[in-house]
């Protein structure tokens, strides 16, 4: 078992039992390890935060040679791994490497209004560093429902008003059209489109099966509903068993067939 | 961390933040240690109920269990507020609606991966309580979900007779 | 019909029943004749929270105005109340409100070059929907990106009156 917590800022991973702070030098990482403890930066700001608390040196020095090293190792890890790495990261590294060679490039007498190829990184890192420790005060301070409990909805001996939303049709056939345009963004999930007489067959034949539990197939049927009746019920029935809400079952051929809500 | 509260405050409290009457079950159940016994609790809702001579407000017992509610003879101010409130309905609850009439049952799962937000659970409240969508069973996944389904009282709120009377997404598909 | 209660009963008796925060200007608009003043109804709030010592509850002031809360220490038993409402937020969701609450007016590019990576859109989406942010206007710069900022619902959530009530940035501001 993997698990990771994150106390002040510190990373710690506990796997198979062992604590690892630090991904070791020439050990063997598990994968799984690895993915915890890269999963959890925020960001490219956030891994070179990470590296400088580590190597306990101060922020507005950055030894830039080394930290860009661990930085370059820490992304060819990942790559390795085939991580989805965000091209955030690569294009942080483009920048360390930019700096790096930016500061091995002798000074020459002009140096005065040279400024510290550093100095925009730095500055960013503060700010980010700034921010990052806001969102944990932040998250201190009493919220609702954790820390502190509305006193809510004590409905006096009041009638209670109809307070019923006015909407009508039009307005459910826009946000049903919102939806639609939403659900093609997720596309990995695609909306039921047809037979609604289905859906709602469905959710009837649920609704007695939870009320009653166990009921009789050809109960489900109605002679008035006629043969179109007799199909979507039958269609519902078939649904419900493909998406596992409810099972058929048979204690013998040809004996009744029952309809029962999912044993597990 | 028990910082020894009076059994008292501690009622007062949960029964003012319970959305739900409490049962005397209930009540016990929020202690991990010192559990009271329910005569001990009914002792304490008593004297609660004595010490709200100069309140608006008081304990009593319904079905279900305890309710705080507001006395008696105080509807004429408040009714006010609750006309405030009501009849104003976000893009959220429209589209929650319109979801779960369309790809019932659904648990809210199924509605989050639609809309790409988390569903907000006032909204199903609401739903429930307008009985325009209902409980319809369980879906055998782990942590059994709940399987929302739209009820007749949300077709008649819509003058429909069934739900294939609802536009017809396809057409929509089209227009959109 | 008014059978004369006491102001700050009525006052108790509207923000327990009342599920938003009620400014002053609500709670006079709940009387129809004898008006209360606000300096009235201000008094009657600090009058009744004197009377709240020995209670488990207390009105408190944020930002959209006075509600009435379970006093803080009762969390340990509360809690287990409502155990699906304990919400966690994630670090890049705290990180990208806070970024809009201390620098807004802020577009997407603003926060994305604090935190150095893109946004990402469902966590705006879930603070929209949480009326917790809104859009207050459009930069007049290229692609005229989308203003972001903080909302009086963000604040009340937090217990806050206004937003400098937040913590302030411990400045580790150096000479950079």
């Amino acid at each position: 078992m993997t698990t990771f917590n994150v106390n002040n800022n510190d990373t710690s991973i506990i796997f198979n039992g062992k604590t690892i702070t630090d991904i070791p030098e020439d050990l063997f990482i598990p994968p799984e390890a690895l993915r915890v403890i890269i999963e959890q930066f925020e960001g490219p700001l956030d891994l070179l935060l990470y590296l400088i608390k580590k190597q306990n040196i101060d922020i507005v020095d950055i030894p830039i040679l080394p930290i860009t090293n661990q930085y370059v190792e820490y992304i060819n890890m990942m790559q390795q791994m085939q991580f989805e790495l965000a091209s955030d990261y690569l294009v942080m590294a483009s920048t360390l490497a930019e700096i790096k060679s930016r500061m091995l490039i002798p000074h020459d007498g002009e140096e005065e209004d040279e400024e510290d190829p550093r100095a925009n990184l730095i500055k960013r890192l503060m700010e980010y560093q700034k921010y990052k420790n806001l969102s944990q005060q932040l998250d201190e301070i009493p919220r609702l429902n954790r820390d502190t409990f509305i006193v809510s909805k004590i409905l006096a001996n009041i009638e209670k008003k109809d307070s019923m939303p006015s909407i009508d049709l039009q307005q459910l056939e826009n946000a049903f059209q919102e939806v639609l345009k939403r659900a093609e963004i997720f596309a990995s999930h695609e909306i039921q489109t047809e037979t609604l007489s289905v859906r709602e067959r469905m959710s009837l034949i649920l609704d007695i099966i939870n009320m009653n539990g166990t009921i009789k197939f050809i109960d489900c049927f109605t002679y008035r509903e006629g043969r179109m009746g007799a199909i979507v019920t039958f269609l519902a029935i078939l649904e419900l068993v493909k998406e596992c809400l409810i099972d058929i079952v048979q204690n013998q051929d040809y004996s009744m067939i029952y309809l029962q809500p999912v044993t597990s | 961390m028990n910082h020894a509260k009076p059994l008292n405050l501690i009622i007062e409290g949960a029964l003012l933040a319970s959305e739900n009457p409490l049962s005397l079950q209930d009540i016990a159940n929020l202690f991990d240690e010192n559990k009271p016994s329910k005569n001990e609790i009914k002792k304490a809702i008593d004297a609660l109920n004595n010490n709200y001579k100069n309140h608006s407000f008081e304990i009593i017992n319904v079905a279900s269990g305890f309710r705080m509610q507001v006395k008696k003879g105080y509807d004429n101010w408040i009714s006010k507020l609750n006309k405030q409130s009501s009849t104003r309905y976000s893009k959220a609850f429209l589209e929650t609606l319109v979801i779960i009439a369309y790809k019932q049952p659904v648990t809210r799962g199924d509605i989050e991966e639609i809309r790409g937000v988390a569903v907000n659970p006032q909204i199903i409240r609401n739903l429930i309580e307008f009985e325009w969508i209902k409980v319809v069973g369980h879906k055998e996944t782990p942590g059994k979900p709940e399987l929302l389904a739209t009820t007749k009282k949300f077709l008649d709120y819509f003058n429909l007779k069934s739900l294939s009377d609802l536009p017809p997404p396809s057409e929509l598909e089209l227009e959109a």
